[in-house]
């Protein structure tokens, strides 16, 4: 019962998934009105010859804040989980 | 300020409270009329089960799985094919989150 | 003065970010130093966000723009598009970021006594501090991708501060199963927002609803999303990692992990009103969701009330609850284009809804953290175990019970008031919907019983002599939700009136949000 | 611990890992890199390391509590240039025009400074720092406790 | 400028993938599966965030010494290095959550080790 719904929902899943892929705009010639802007003006705006570190650092940066701190997160999460669960004595 | 007005109606809490406090303070003054010789600590307040010996208080709190046991009783089937999606196995979740999402799109494809 | 309100969008996110990253260094200072700073940051966001409420409720929608030269400039000059991230503060955004707001800063007191003498605390404040976080810009961002990044944010945080207990097995099943079904859900949405971004080259919300076509990849990218923060506001039929999860979360943490169900929840509003609205069938959707809410509210108390686990119980009660928050918004989404019907009783079914989510988390965070006491003392959440604490927990029985009542809309309190609400506009909708959700309220109070009967009454059990009131801050956690709880069953039509009527507005109000970024189009 | 031709060479290694890695974070804002990468490459120096001599072994020169910290201090440093910007708004690459990785480069194709930026350079710095003790911190308290051992408080 | 790629095959790719890594997590029982699955997931939707951003015959967006030429999208390269380091982090944590369950239950078959169902 189970392996037959799985794979019907998978199949189903996957038939559509390729129905859009089939729809989505021709691959190499994407829409792109607010990424020329970003190639045109990121050197005179953000001084910057890199335009995905512009993208980065400056026109996306609470992402990248966002994604630093899921990082800290994810390593304060382990340490804690790491943890020992004693105190351990002191040394004097 | 405390009254929540809508289309058709009103609700307001103080009104409420005026209304239980009034019931409260009549509830109050009945018992106060009522016989003083009640005292608490003594042989009065002890547990009596027609003299046999009272059990221990594990034994006299009723525990939590009984509580409402003819209802469990009566939904049994309710209850057992209930039991039955809810494995607790964590490939099922994600079975059900993408069985839930392919309905979705069908009826939204189908219907729109 | 001027300062904090133009700059308190960023700071309210800010603040607790940096109160999370310098824990780890000022805790080598001392504990208590640690506590001190923390308690006292979270007090001054929320002085921040008191400020940056009174200001959205005077002044309409907020709109702030990271790196531009002007907070209000999301597009740049001679531009059609926003191509900076922006946040975008509206009057459910700042409805959501309150009851965030108190129930961190309960939870936060509240867990001062309870880790005392326990290993890790320094990264579990900062862990706390990052779930807000995440909860905070999630429910204020307007922009996708930022949503996702704050998305992942708490969920990292909410698993990894759910199995803290990592002594016990099953608390560590618990973070398993919250983090698995939140990365898959996470990159459901990460996709969806791939195929807008693919067809569109936006990543704005008010940017993508402005040219929303609504064709079959939107339509597949609405499944995605919708279905994806459906699972992460627990509703049935994918309800099942929420009791897992809840049970094991240590004290305080439970209701933050309700709290960002909650923020879920107005995620996927955010994205049927403002991304999708007005595009659709609004009464097919609204009927999807209506029927959701109802099945979530029945099967989820049904399940409640079989459970001995004190814990899973309150947790099914929360699925239950998210339920009627469903329905009554549901109602409004499906007559969202009927002028009249929406006049006559779909502002009110969606203000019920959206009363209801603050009440929920108010009264529901209140019952974990007394549940959560429960455990703290006697050391098992097994109902069958428990019995005779009101003899010594006099405060923690006071404030379950105004939990209890309050759950199962009794009168006087809030639960009554947001329900109904509900009941009263569902009515006029289709009467069944309404009769199930007395029924399930009905249900909800006998389950409440049952938990009251074998924790708190009976006879004084002789294990349980010893056991003893719990400490100050625990009593503070739980008393600052039972004032807000006694404030809002006292003075419903004052909060109606000033932030949930704002909210819902802000919900059907699909224009104005879309003005306030693409309104400097010249 | 693994044979003692590999801890030579790994020992002689890892100086290059850590040039290149600093070279790939310290030129992000020119060339393609950055924070992440730089601190990835290092931080895979790191686990090359515990892998040639036992995470015993570098428990001893590499202390959790001094990863956190640096870790902290790089978090602190990306945030508090965010911080900085907010004499206009948060975020805002206020060092462009100064002196400090102020230059604008020329429009179009061009050689590439390393003193133009504004705050991306510091921002790449921070990140890069936090980069290496995250991942450095986690793979070592994996392998301390797929080990046995246990961790410090 | 570079040949049209008929039936936007990077696309299906992904849809592929997406397919593969959906069937991992739903029928395998081992833990570490679970996580390879979503791994996997996450794989999937990076390529599509990566392929979305591609440009016929065009260059990388960075302007040190770079030829003459349209340039591919920038913000994809963004998002998905932005993705990249939340799924470390997503699988370090969930990595650390088996490693527990092992050693707690001494299985890591999902049907084995579990406490909380019903």
């Amino acid at each position: 019962m189970r392996q037959v719904v799985a794979w019907f929902v998978l199949i189903t899943l996957v038939a559509f998934l390729v129905t859009g892929a089939l729809l989505m705009h021709p691959f190499g010639y994407p829409p792109a009105d607010m990424d020329d802007y970003m190639i045109a003006n990121s050197q005179a705006e953000t001084a910057n010859n890199n335009v995905v570190a512009a993208v980065l650092f400056d026109y996306r940066g609470l992402d990248t804040l966002g994604e630093a701190t899921v990082l800290f997160t994810a390593v304060t999460g382990v340490m804690l989980l790491f943890r020992a669960l004693k105190k351990r004595e002191k040394k004097t | 300020m405390s009254v929540l007005t809508y289309g058709y109606a009103v609700w307001s809490p103080i009104v409420w409270l005026v209304v239980l406090l009034v019931t409260g303070v009549i509830a109050l003054y009945v018992r106060s009329r009522g016989q003083k010789r009640y005292k608490k600590g003594t042989a009065q307040t002890d547990v009596f089960i027609s003299g046999i010996q009272v059990p221990s208080a594990e034994q006299r709190h009723v525990p939590a799985h009984n509580i409402y046991w003819g209802f469990f009783e009566a939904l049994k089937g309710f209850y057992s094919a209930m039991m039955r999606p809810h494995t607790g196995i964590i490939n099922d979740y994600i079975l059900w989150l993408v069985a839930v999402m392919v309905v979705t799109v069908l009826v939204l494809v189908m219907v729109i | 003065m001027e300062f904090l309100t133009l700059h308190s969008p960023i700071l309210i996110v800010a603040v607790p970010l940096l109160a999370a990253f310098i824990t780890p260094l000022i805790s080598r200072i001392g504990n208590r130093f640690r506590d001190t700073v923390n308690v006292s940051l979270l007090s001054f966001v929320t002085f921040l966000i008191a400020i940056l409420a009174v200001d959205i409720y005077a002044n309409g929608t907020r709109v702030y723009t990271f790196g531009a030269t002007v907070p209000e400039m999301a597009i740049p000059e001679n531009y059609m598009v926003p191509v900076r991230i922006m946040f975008q503060v509206d009057g459910i955004s700042i409805f959501m970021g309150l009851t965030t707001t108190v129930v961190t800063l309960a939870a936060l007191i509240y867990s001062l006594n309870f880790l005392k003498g326990q290993t890790g605390q320094d990264r579990f404040y900062s862990l706390l501090m990052l779930l807000y976080v995440g909860m905070i810009g999630l429910e204020f961002t307007g922009d996708m991708f930022n949503l996702f990044v704050f998305l992942e944010i708490l969920s990292i945080a909410g698993a990894g501060l759910a199995s803290y207990r990592t002594n016990l097995a099953d608390a560590v099943e618990g973070g398993f199963k919250y983090i698995v079904i939140s990365a898959v859900s996470a990159l459901l949405v990460l996709f969806a927002i791939g195929i807008l971004y693919g067809q569109y080259n936006l990543l704005s919300i008010a940017a993508l609803a402005n040219t929303m076509q609504f064709n079959m990849l939107d339509m597949i990218a609405l499944a995605m999303l919708a279905i994806a923060f459906f699972m992460k506001l627990a509703g049935v039929p994918l309800h099942m990692w929420a009791p897992d999860t809840y049970a094991v979360a240590p004290a305080g943490i439970t209701p933050m992990i309700y709290t960002s169900s909650a923020a879920s929840m107005y995620a996927l509003y955010r994205v049927t009103f403002t991304l999708y609205g007005g595009q659709f069938d609004t009464m097919a959707i609204g009927w999807i969701v209506i029927i959701l809410g109802v099945l979530s509210m029945f099967i989820g108390v049904m399940m409640a009330i079989h459970q001995t686990d004190i814990k899973r119980l309150m947790a099914y009660h929360a699925i239950s609850q998210s339920g009627y928050m469903l329905l009554g918004v549901g109602v409004g989404l499906a007559v969202l284009t009927d002028p009249a019907a929406m006049a006559n009783y779909g502002r009110d079914a969606m203000n019920g809804g959206i009363f209801h989510i603050i009440n929920n988390a108010l009264y529901k965070g209140m019952l974990f953290l007394t549940a959560e006491a429960i455990f703290f003392r006697i050391g098992t959440r097994d109902l069958n175990r428990m019995g005779g604490l009101g003899h010594n927990m006099k405060w923690t029985t006071i404030f379950f019970i105004i939990g209890a009542l309050a759950i199962s809309g009794i009168p006087p309190f809030n639960g009554f008031a947001s329900k109904l609400l509900i009941y009263e506009s569902v009515f006029r909708f289709n009467p069944l919907l309404s009769v199930i959700a007395m029924f399930v309220s009905l249900v909800t109070l006998a389950s409440f019983t049952k938990v009251f009967y074998s924790a708190f009454t009976g006879p004084e059990m002789p294990a349980y002599k010893e056991v003893r009131e719990v400490p100050r801050s625990m009593l503070i956690g739980m008393g600052i939700m039972a004032a807000c709880i006694i404030f809002f069953s006292i003075f419903p039509g004052l909060v109606v009136d000033t932030i949930v009527a704002p909210a819902t507005e802000a919900l059907i109000d699909q224009a104005g949000y879309i003005n306030g970024v693409m309104g400097a189009v010249p | 611990m693994l044979s003692k031709i590999v801890r030579t060479i790994s020992n002689q290694l890892i100086l290059f890992i850590l040039v290149f890695g600093l070279y790939i974070i310290m030129h992000g804002h020119v060339t393609p890199g950055g924070g992440f990468q730089g601190g990835a490459v290092i931080a895979s120096g790191v686990v090359m390391l515990i892998v040639a001599f036992g995470s015993s072994e570098i428990k001893k020169s590499l202390r959790e509590s001094h990863l956190s910290v640096v870790e902290s201090s790089g978090a602190l440093i990306f945030i508090g240039m965010a911080f900085a910007g907010m004499g206009t708004i948060f975020f805002y690459n206020f060092l462009v025009g100064t002196p400090v990785f102020g230059g604008i480069p020329p429009t179009g194709p061009n050689p590439g400074h390393v003193w133009t930026g504004g705050v991306i350079p510091l921002m790449n710095f921070g990140v890069g720092l936090k980069v290496i003790a995250g991942l450095s911190a986690v793979v070592l308290a994996m392998a301390l406790f797929s080990s046995g051992e246990e961790m410090e408080e | 400028m570079m040949q049209y790629i008929p039936y936007n095959i990077p696309f299906i790719a992904v849809a592929l993938l997406v397919g593969v890594a959906l069937f991992i997590i739903i029928f395998k029982r081992n833990l570490i599966k679970i996580v390879m699955g979503i791994a996997i997931l996450e794989a999937g939707v990076n390529l599509f965030l990566v392929t979305l951003g591609y440009r016929a015959g065009g260059v990388a967006p960075i302007y040190t010494v770079t030829p003459e030429g349209t340039m591919v999208l920038p913000v994809p390269q963004a998002l998905t290095l932005t993705s990249i380091v939340i799924g470390v982090s997503v699988i370090a944590l969930m990595l650390t959550m088996v490693m527990y369950v092992y050693r707690h239950m001494g299985d890591i078959d999902a049907k084995k080790s579990r406490l909380l169902r019903g």
